[in-house]
C-alpha cells in the first residue's frame, strides 16, 4: 500500500512537472512566434490569405438577400 | 397456460433486481439535473437515458450476445458454451460468464456464434461502447468539435495566461493522491483507478472519458457523471474558494486590454502546439492532436464547410451516442458499490484544489511581474470552458462593477485545457 | 484476343441471368413508384436504388467477399477454400458456398482471408446491411428521429385515444394467421416468418424492418416494399373501408376541443412509456427506448442543438443507408417467389384489417363513453403517420366541411406507433 | 401445420391481450400523471425551465434579424 | 531518477527518426499549400494533418496495436507474440513484424489479443484507414455527394461532349506505361502500381483513391498528393497546352447557345448511365452506381432533405475523415522513395497529355460536325470539376471577350467524371 | 519486362478502347432518350411531378417568409 503511495507522489511530481515545463515551453514559443509574426508575418500571400476567407462567414449569401428583397417586395405589395 | 408463465417471466418485473431499481432511480435523477437544473444537460440527459435503458431487465441493451446466452439461454445452449469453455455445465451462469470474459478470440468467437445461432445478438448500447469508446473515437471526435469553437486569441494575446492553466492541474495530482489514500480506509483503487479519478479534476469531459476508458473502464459511470455534474456546479463552488484565497482589493485589479491578435498567429498556435506534443508528449498526442486539428480548420478559414459540420452535425451525433456509450456503464455492480462515493468526493476535491492552486498561481505571477494578473482569473485554469470563465467575470464584476474580466479569464480557461490534456498523456503513460 | 474475350466475359450481359433482369425492371417499378408517383420517395428511392446496385451481375455489390470469391473465382482459388471447409473441390461451387455459410467462425475468418488475398473484398452494400441492419442499429435511429419529431400532446389530452392505437394492431396478428393459412396453399412461412409478415400491418417502417431483420431476413426485400408501398397507398385504401363501416351520421360527429397539455406532461410521458416498457415488456425496449429518448429530448428543450441533428442529418444519413440496406436484399432468388405475392396479399390485408378494427373500437368506446369519438379516427390507429391522419380529417371533411378531425387523429396516430411496438416486443419474444 | 395454427391462434391472444394491457395501463398511468402534474406540477422550477427553453426554436436568431435589417436597408437604398 | 529516464524514453525527440522528420516538414508544406495557397483546402488540410499525425514518434497513431506491440513492447511481451508465431523471440521486431503481417487470421486475432492485453490500442487514424478506406466506403461516399452536386443539363444538352470526357482519358494510359517505363530506370512499379498512378490523370480525387486502395495501397499517400495538389495546379498545367494547340482563331469559335434541358431527362439520365454500367461494365459499378444514386436524388427533386444532408454534412464528415485516413499513409518509408518522384513526375504529364488530347479530340470533332466546337474545351475533359470549366472559360475570354464557355466546358468536364470511372473500372478488372 | 510493357499496351488499347465504346453508347442511348423525351415525355403525371417538385429548391420556406415580415415590422417600428 505505501509503494502505491509512494508511486503516486512520484507521478505527482512527475505530472506537474511535466505541465509546467510543457506549458512554460509553450508560453516561451508562444511569445517567439508572435515576435516573429509582427516582424515578418504580414507578408502579402499571408493576409490576402486572411482577408478573403474572413468575410465568407458572416455576410448572407445571395440567395439570402434576393429571397428577402422577393418577401419584402411581397411583404410591401400586401400592405399596399 | 404454459405460455401465460412465459409471459410472466418476460416481463421487467419478474426480472427486476433491487441494483437495478436503484439505478433506474438514480438515472431519472440524473434526468431532472440535466432537465430541471439543465446540468451539463448536452451529456447528462444521454447519459441518463442510457443509464435507464442499460438498467431495463432482461433487455440486455448493455450486454454483448455472449452475456445475454449465457444469463438467459436455454440448459442446452448452456451446455454447448460449458463444451466450449472446456467447462462443466454445472459451474454455473457466473463461473461460465467470467470464464468467457476472459477466454481468448477464437473461443469468444465460437461463444459469439453460438449465442447468435441462439437468437442472442449484442446489445445496442455495448455496440455504441465497444465501437465508439473502446476505440477512443467519440471522445476525439468531440475534441475536434471543441477545437474547432475554441478561440485561443486571448490566450495568444497573454501567452502567461498559460501558467494558470498549469497550476489549476494540481487538482487531478491531488485527487490521486487521495484516491490511493482511501486505500487505507478499506477501497481498492489501482494506480489507473486514482489515475483515472484524477483527471475529473481537469473539468474536462472528453479528456476523463477518454482516460478512463483506456484506465478504468469499470469506473467509467462514476466518473463521467461526476465530472460532468461539477462541471455544472462550477458556479457554486468556484466562489467561495475565489473569495477566500484573495482580498478585496485583488479581486478589483484591473487588468490591462487584450491587444488585438492576427489570423496568422491564431493559425500557426495549433501546428506549433502540435508539433511541441509530438516532440515532446507523444501520448497527448492523439488529444490534442485533434483539438489542434479542428482548431486549425476554423482559423485557417479555407474549409468552413468542414468546421461548420464538425461543429455542429458531427459532434452533436457523437455526443448523443457518447452519451448513451457511457451511461451504458452505469450498472448497478459498476456503480452501487462504497467506490462511487469516493470517486464523488474526489472530485469534487479536485475542483476545489484546482480552483485553488489556480487563483494562488495567479497572485504568485503578480508578484513576480508588472503586468497586473487580476487573481480572479485564476480560477478559470480548471478548464470548464466557458462556465469558469463566465463565473471570474461576475466574480470579478460583483468587486467591481466596471472590470470586465470575461476575455482575460478566456486565457486560462482554453489553457486548463491543454493543461489536462498534458496531464491526461502523462497519467496513460505511467499508469496505463 | 485472349483479353477480348475476358472483356466480354467481364460484361454484365454475358452474365446477366432471367432473375436479375426481371429484378432490375421491379426496381426500376419502384423507382418510378417513388419518383412520378410519390409513393414514400425518402424510403422507396433508395430501396430501388439499391435493388439496383444488388442486381447488377458479377459486381457482387450485396455480396460477402466469400460469395464473390466461391462464385467467381479461380479454380485454384476454389480448390484452396474447398480445402478449408474440408470438401472435395469438384462439389460444385453452390455445393462449397453452401457449405461456406453455415461454417463455424474459424472456418469463416480463413474462407475470408483467401477471398480478400484473391482481391475480393465484401460489397459495399453487403457491409452496410451486415453493419446496419444485423445489429438492428439504423432502424433503432430512425426510430430516436421519428421521436424526435413525434408530438404526444394531442394523445395526452385525450388518452383514451390510445386504444384505437391498440385495437388497429388486430391487422398484424390476423395477417400472421393468414400466413400460416397460406403454408396450406403450398408455401412455406415458419411462425417467425408469419410474424415478420403480420408486421407489415403495424404500418410502421422502423417496426417492420426491425423486427424482419431479426426473425425473417431472407423475406426483408419484399417486407419492406410492401410495407412502404401499403403506407404511401393508405389514402386509396382506407376510405372505403371506413365508409363502409360508419353511417353517414357518425361521421359528422364533432369531437370536444383538446385541451392544451402543459410541457411538463410532454416531458413526463416518454419517462413513464419507457418506465412501463422496462416493468412490463423488455422485449419493446430497444424499439421503444430509442422512441421515447428522442421524443424527451425534443420536449425537455434543453438539448436543441442534438434534437436538431437527429431529426436532420442523423436521420437522413441512416435513412439512405437503410434503404441501401433494404434494396440489397432485394435478390432474384429471396423475392421471385411465390411467398413473394404472398406477403403483398397478406400485407394488404392486414392494412385493411387493422383500419377496420380501429374503426370499429371507436364506435364501441363511443357507446361505452359520454365523451363523442368520431369513429373515421380510429383508422388513423394503424399509425403510418402523419398520412392516415390526413385521410381521416379528409374523409371527416367530406362528411362535414366544417369538421377538422385532424388533431384529434393525431392521437390514435401516434399511439399506433407505440402499439405495432408493443406488439413487435410481444412477436421477438414468442417467435424468435 | 395445425399445431403452427395453434401456435399462431395463441399468438395472437397473447399478442393482442398484450398490447391491450399494455395501453390500458398507459391510459391509467397516463392520465393519472396529467392529474398530478396539475395539482402539483407548476412549481416554479418547472416552469421556469419550461418558459426558458421555450423561444430557442421559432425566433429568428440575432444574427439573422441583423442581416435581414441590413438587407432590408440595401434593397431601400437601391430603390431610391 | 528511474522515472526520469522513462521520462525522456517516452518523449519523441528520443525516438524521432530522420524519416519521420522529414515527413513532419512535409506534410507542413502540405498544410501550407492547402492554407496559404489554396491548393485543394478541403482534402490537403486534413491529408497535410493527418500526415503530421501519423509521424508522431511512438504516438502509433496510424498504426495497428500490433505493430505497436511489437515494436515498443517489452521482451515479455515479445516473447509471448514470437511464440504464437511459432518463431524465435531473439528473431528481432521487424522480422516477427513482417511474419505477422502475413499471418492468417487466427494468429493475428492471438496477436492482436496479447497486443490489447499490454494496453496496446489501434491508432485512431489506423481505424478510420480501416473501416473506412480499406473497404472503400469513404471514396463512394464522397461520389454519391458530388454525384448530388452535378448537374448533367450541359451535358445532356449537347452529349457530344462525352467524346472529349472519353479522349481526355489517355493521359491515363499514357502515365501507366510510363510508370512501367519507370522500371527500367530501376523503380519497380508492378502493372497494378502503374494502373493506381494513371489514375491520377483521372484528375478525379475520390476515383484516385478508390482505385489505389485496391490496387496499391502503400502508394496511396504519394498518389493522393499528387492527384490533389494537380487538380490545384490545373489554372497554371492547361493554359499553355491549350494555346499550344489552338490557333488563335478556334479559340474565339462561339458555339450554340445551350438547348434548355426537361427534368425528365435530368432523372432519367442517371438511371441509363446505370443500367448501362451494368449491362457492360460491372467493375464500374461501385463508383457509377453512388455518383448516379447522387445525381438521382438530387433531379427526382423528392428526396430534398436527403440531398441537402448528402452534399452537406455527410460529406463533409467523410471527407475530414478521409483526409486523415490518406494521411496515414504518409509515413516516410513509404512516401521518402525514389517512386514517389516518379509518381510526381507521371501525374504531372498524365494531366498533360489528358489535356492535350482532349483540345485535340475538339479539334478532330470539329472536323466531323457542323455544329462548332471551340477547343478550348476539350481541356475541361479531364474532369477536376469546375476548376478545368472555368480554366476553359477564362482562356476563351482572351481570345474574345465576349465568349463565354462556361456552360459548355460543364458537359466534357463531367464526361470526364464518367470516363475516368470507366476506366477505373477497366483497371480494376485487368489490374487487379 | 518487356512482358510489363506489353501488358501495359494491351491494357491501354483495352482501356481507351472500352472508355470510347461507352461513351459512344452513352451518346447515342442519351440521343434516343431526349428524343423519346420530347416527343412522349410530357406526359401528364411526369411534369406534374417535375412542377410540384421543383420549387422546393428556390423559394424560402413559409417560416422564413414569416420571420422576415416580422423582422420589416420591426425595423420599420423602430425607424418611427
Ligand atoms: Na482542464
Ligand atoms: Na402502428
Ligand atoms: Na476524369
Amino acid at each position: 500500500m505505501n509503494t502505491l503511495m509512494a508511486q503516486g507522489l512520484e507521478l505527482m511530481l512527475i505530472g506537474m512537472g511535466v505541465v509546467f515545463s510543457f506549458l512554460i515551453i509553450l508560453v516561451a514559443v508562444t511569445t517567439l512566434m508572435s515576435l516573429l509574426v509582427k516582424r515578418f508575418g504580414q507578408a502579402p500571400a499571408v493576409s490576402a490569405a486572411t482577408t478573403t476567407a474572413a468575410p465568407a462567414g458572416d455576410m448572407p449569401s445571395p440567395a439570402v438577400i434576393k429571397a428577402i428583397e422577393k418577401a419584402v417586395r411581397q411583404h410591401r405589395q400586401s400592405q399596399q | 397456460m404454459d405460455k401465460l408463465e412465459t409471459l410472466w417471466h418476460s416481463t421487467g418485473l419478474f426480472h427486476l433486481s433491487g441494483g437495478q431499481l436503484i439505478m433506474l432511480l438514480v438515472c431519472l435523477g440524473l434526468l431532472w439535473l440535466a432537465i430541471n437544473k439543465k446540468f451539463e444537460p448536452l451529456l447528462l440527459l444521454p447519459i441518463g437515458f442510457g443509464g435507464l435503458l442499460a438498467n431495463i431487465p432482461v433487455a440486455g441493451l448493455a450486454e454483448s450476445a455472449i452475456s445475454q446466452a449465457m444469463h438467459f439461454g436455454s440448459q442446452d445452449l448452456l451446455a454447448s458454451m460449458a463444451q466450449v469453455l472446456g467447462m462443466d455445465a454445472d459451474a454455473g451462469r457466473e463461473a461460465l460468464y467470467k470464464a468467457a470474459e476472459g477466454a481468448g478470440p477464437a473461443v469468444q468467437d465460437q461463444l459469439h456464434h453460438l449465442a447468435q445461432k441462439a437468437n442472442y445478438g449484442d446489445g445496442i448500447l455495448y455496440l455504441i461502447y465497444t465501437v465508439g469508446l473502446m476505440t477512443g473515437i467519440f471522445p476525439l471526435l468531440i475534441f475536434m468539435g471543441v477545437g474547432a469553437m475554441t478561440d485561443f486569441g486571448p490566450l495568444l494575446a497573454n501567452p502567461r495566461t498559460l501558467l494558470l492553466g498549469a497550476a489549476a492541474q494540481f487538482g487531478i495530482f491531488a485527487a490521486l493522491l487521495g484516491a490511493l489514500a482511501l486505500n487505507f480506509l478499506g477501497m481498492e483503487f489501482s494506480l489507473a483507478d486514482a489515475a483515472a479519478i484524477g483527471i475529473i479534476g481537469g473539468a474536462d469531459g472528453p479528456t476523463s472519458i477518454y482516460v478512463t476508458t483506456k484506465l478504468a473502464p469499470e469506473l467509467l459511470g462514476a466518473i463521467a457523471v461526476a465530472a460532468y455534474s461539477y462541471m455544472a456546479l462550477v458556479p457554486i463552488i468556484q466562489p467561495p474558494i475565489i473569495r477566500a484565497l484573495t482580498t478585496a482589493k485583488e479581486r478589483t485589479i484591473k487588468m490591462e486590454q487584450l491587444r488585438p491578435v492576427s489570423q496568422t498567429e491564431k493559425i500557426l498556435f495549433p501546428i506549433l502546439l502540435l508539433v511541441l506534443v509530438a516532440l515532446v508528449l507523444p501520448d497527448a498526442a492523439p488529444l490534442l492532436g485533434m483539438f489542434c486539428l479542428g482548431n486549425l480548420m476554423k482559423e485557417s478559414g479555407v474549409v468552413s464547410r468542414l468546421v461548420d459540420t464538425t461543429s455542429n452535425a458531427l459532434i452533436n451525433i457523437v455526443t448523443i451516442m457518447l452519451g448513451l456509450a457511457v451511461g451504458a456503464k452505469l450498472s448497478a455492480e459498476q456503480f452501487l458499490v462504497m467506490e462511487t462515493l469516493g470517486i464523488l468526493v474526489l472530485g469534487l476535491v479536485a475542483f476545489m484544489i484546482g480552483t485553488a492552486t489556480g487563483v494562488l498561481m495567479a497572485k504568485l505571477l503578480n508578484r513576480l511581474s508588472h503586468h497586473p494578473v487580476n487573481p480572479i482569473i485564476g480560477a478559470a485554469g480548471v478548464s470548464a470552458v466557458p462556465m469558469a470563465a463566465r463565473v471570474a467575470n461576475k466574480v470579478g464584476l460583483e468587486a467591481n462593477p466596471h472590470n470586465f474580466l470575461l476575455m482575460h479569464a478566456m486565457g486560462p480557461n482554453v489553457a486548463g485545457v491543454i493543461g489536462s490534456a498534458v496531464a491526461a498523456g502523462v497519467l496513460l503513460n505511467f499508469a496505463g
